[in-house]
């Protein structure tokens, strides 16, 4: 296991003190709570407090997504598992100013959990936290199951219009529901080429035979659709731009935002080369792609793969969209 | 009829950590098979954390609620809030008895394998800690029935989770880091069902030997 | 190999077609060269021009660099290979707006030489080109031979300085001056990890064995100085931060701004990990980390690895390094 | 006396470019030994681009010219210009002779050596491009001085050429990616100095089986 670290059993503390020593000027650690990190900006002003969390390893998710105009707090769990309530009852008490706090998060056993037990906590103290939970991964089940999918990538653009409602002054239901919409408009899905590591094991959890690829996988290996032939960047392109397109649909004339995000030690390169290919699919079906995002955005440490997410748009998730924003994982200015 | 005295009774409790610090290594090694081998490791933390903060003298419930607000509170994961649940479950229902009869431990149990399965969501059959619990509590209800002494429900309940745990070596993962092995995670124990298994085995002997007779 | 391509021949021209339609709103291709990018801000007012180019596969170097207040215009070269001297060429012509270009790029052989050729093409056209070629790699040769060092994650800086230099209006003289500057006081040195394979190549040119790293290695897998058991975070962090402080040498009491980077594949988290053991070492020798930056900003395609960047800060500096910016790599708001 | 005719001779030209793109994949497996394995490939993109801009018609210097300028503007790399300053040299200073004497080959041969050191910065030695090229001229400057007649002269670059390429088996590279090999890279020929050693005796022999005899 090549590695950068210390001690396999104390990664998320090494890396979180790193984080807060580069990006003080953006976010804070709790004082009393190490795995919560809050922005700088969370309560600049009076406005509803924008909490995610979820487990580590998936940087720039989630805690390079706090600050101006996103995430507000966020709580911090181990490698691929979920944060505790504790963190995420914190996160709601150090965003909280009267206004309620949104929690949007993704649908993972572990974390629907810990934010239940969390809002338990926080109902206690008459904090009014209520959540969207993001389901935009269309290979984790079967359309009729949407609930049951598990949120992927589609989070970033959740926050982002969470976040940018919150910066608006809306009210917590306003931007409940715009973050609802956002993610109700959002579908993605992944393919794996290679899998990774969890420090503490020492060693993958399973494999991707040279030469295949495994489509649909989740961002913590979870099993894809199918295992297939690794083909062009024009194939992949194809077969997972149809799903999403499908899934949703996507029609002739929406306008969309596109985020394509690698795994981890996936060259940018590759990334722009499928996203061109995703962009002439699109472009056929009469799509018109409004912003587009690639990089790595949401990693799942060094797996080797890409994801897409797409998000149809209309006047007020744009607005959301074109927001600026400053955080570690995202730097927009405002949209001349 | 016999009955287990609530006040002074944690030591119940800290048999039960013992117990899983002890098998931590065990419960790592199953986990290795099928998911990330790590399920000693997450479920010792949370266990030797909350034993700093039993006290010996605590009641029963007292320490199964200490128990379960640290792994609830401080452990996150999955296991965090599913075993953190089970354990305030019990707590909740058997603050009140003293001393605690068979009704009131099943009482307790009933609401323990409730909650504990609302939360999580997983389903008898998945290849989960629900496949040790869900027998158990079963198998203390069947003797009840039969109008059994508290500690014969408590043998059977330790055999009702016995059999669970080992019934989940054939079946075929359907929720958790298994999952991702379909098939192949046939013919392995699932290991929070054998951590469910120790805790409740664990728990039922140290409650027998505490049980006390009287008319 | 595992690559999300269609064929290993034409990576960089699909690569940048996805970028050009990514980055739209940024950057464009020239017309009559694909294989120049300029940024739209470029010549939208009168000032000195900012040119690099160099191989591919560093992304976001270099093209992510290009935009608004860093790089006006991008040669952009093969997989690790010198872009054409008509390239540089017609990226000079692209910015020239009669104050001049600043050629800031690095120290490699073909890129010497293709810039050489070029400079003697726009000497013909009465276009003034001058030169900084960044030598920042202290692994690369003795500081006696400085000159012969080559030019690493630096160059980031470089282009920073410079392109905020040129925006504040500055003359070409004075853009030169502070790129110089720049570049003058910043060290780097890199660790390899893992290698990486250029694509038409089909396997690694070289290999690092597991639990071993290779210290001291060039972008390029250039040789390092030596290689040796993979050590901890901390230790890689010793080692590297003392021969870049020695170098130079960083003193007591002095400013400065870090770059971390990986180099493709080492999870983001690892590079915070790394980070935090830097900076404690810098704290301790009493240098005051003015602005760092953690992340992929230098790469070589999905080799393992980190690089460590630092530059000493006098007042002019710090402004250059503050001023906002706007490209794919490096987008700052403006310090509050 | 010998001399060669500059008009209509571009076949001279054409006849190099060929021989490297029919030892394209040879020269890219000697890359592959010690460094990537691309030297044919890079080498036969500019030399055949060339070839689509010279015409048979035009003169030995025109087409030199047209190599050279095509390797600088359209190759990169470091081929590119090291090469094209190569070509480009040699043209510049034969684009005025007619006919090309034994001395005027001389001083453009040198002409590009000492161009091509100059840009490149490579020495004698360092395993490149350039233990070909240098002492394929120096082999020429001595024929020269002992009063060989052109044809001599062009056979001696030849063999300098072939026992420069030769010597490189020898050396340990200093420059370019065979240097990541250090000790390594010894024992292989250098791709460069091998394609530097196609290119002087496909030339040499296509010129001499052009040199007029005249008193
Ligand atoms: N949703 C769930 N409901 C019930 N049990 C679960 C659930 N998810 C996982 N488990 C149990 O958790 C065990 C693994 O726990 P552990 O290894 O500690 O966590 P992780 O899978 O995060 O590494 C599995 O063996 C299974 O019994
Ligand atoms: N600075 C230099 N000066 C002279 N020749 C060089 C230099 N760098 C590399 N070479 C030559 O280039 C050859 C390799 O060329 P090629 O494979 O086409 O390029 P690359 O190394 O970029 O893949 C080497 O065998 C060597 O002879
Ligand atoms: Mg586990
Ligand atoms: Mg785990
Ligand atoms: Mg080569
Ligand atoms: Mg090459």
């Amino acid at each position: 296991m090549q590695r950068i670290i210390n001690n396999c059993d104390e990664v998320v503390e090494d890396m979180l003190k790193g984080f807060e020593r580069c990006h003080h000027d953006l976010i804070r650690v709790d004082e009393n709570n190490p795995r919560v990190v809050i922005s700088k900006e969370a309560t600049k002003k009076r406005k509803v407090g924008i909490v995610t969390g979820g487990g580590s390893g998936h940087k720039p998710a989630f805690i390079g997504y706090c600050g101006k105009n996103m995430v507000d707090a966020v709580a911090v769990g181990e490698i691929f598992s979920s944060p505790t309530a504790k963190s995420f009852y914190d996160a709601f008490c150090a965003v909280d100013q009267g206004m309620g706090v949104a929690c949007l998060y993704g649908n993972y056993a572990g974390d629907n959990m810990n934010v239940k037990m969390a809002m338990e906590l926080a109902e206690d103290d008459d904090i009014v936290v209520k959540t969207v939970v993001a389901n935009d991964d269309v290979a984790s089940a079967d359309k009729a199951d949407r609930t049951k999918r598990r949120g992927v990538a589609g989070e970033i653009f959740m926050w982002k219009v969470g976040g940018a409602k919150a910066a608006m002054g809306a009210s917590l239901d306003e931007v409940i529901a715009a973050a609802q919409k956002a993610i109700d408009h959002t579908r993605s899905v992944g393919v794996g080429l290679s899998p990774c590591t969890i420090p503490a094991n020492g060693k993958p959890n399973f494999t991707i035979e040279e030469g295949t690829m495994e489509f649909g996988i989740g961002h913590h290996g979870e099993p894809g659709i199918k295992v297939e032939k690794l083909g062009t960047a024009k194939e992949m392109a194809k077969e997972m731009t149809r799903l999403v397109i499908e899934d949703k649909p996507f029609k002739a004339g929406s306008e969309v935002a596109v985020l394509v995000s690698g795994l981890g030690a996936t060259p940018v390169m590759e990334q722009y080369i499928f996203f061109e290919e995703v962009a002439k699919l699109l472009e056929e079906q009469g799509i018109c792609i409004y912003k587009s995002y690639v990089g790595n955005y949401f990693t799942s440490l060094e797996m080797n793969g890409v994801t897409l997410t797409i998000m149809e748009l209309d006047e007020e998730l744009k607005e959301c969209v074109d927001m600026e924003v400053e955080t570690m994982g995202m730097t927009q200015l405002a949209r001349r | 009829m016999e009955t287990l005295r609530n006040q002074g009774n944690a030591g119940i409790v800290l048999q039960v950590i013992d117990a899983i610090h002890e098998q931590a290594s065990y419960l790592s090694e199953i986990d290795g098979a099928t998911g990330d081998g790590d399920h000693g490791i997450n479920m010792n933390k949370g266990f030797m954390m909350a034993k700093e903060r039993i006290e010996p003298s605590d009641s029963f419930a007292e320490a199964l609620k200490i128990l379960g607000r640290t792994l609830v509170m401080d452990i996150g994961g999955s296991m965090g809030p599913i075993y953190g649940t089970m354990f305030s479950k019990l707590s909740r229902v058997l603050k009140k008895a003293e001393p605690i009869t068979k009704e009131a431990f099943l009482e307790a149990l009933e609401n323990a394998v409730q909650g504990l399965m609302d939360l999580a969501g997983a389903k008898v059959g998945d290849k989960t800690l629900v496949d040790t619990i869900y027998p158990a509590c079963q198998a203390y209800q069947a003797a009840m029935k039969q109008d059994a002494e508290f500690s014969q429900c408590l043998r059977e309940m330790a055999k009702g989770a016995e059999a669970g745990k080992e019934s989940t070596k054939d079946l075929v993962a359907k929720i958790g880091r298994a999952a991702r092995l379909g098939e192949r995670s046939r013919g392995h124990l699932d290991a929070g069902a054998t951590s469910c298994w120790i805790i409740l085995t664990t728990m039922a002997n140290a409650m027998l030997a505490q049980l006390q007779s009287r008319e």
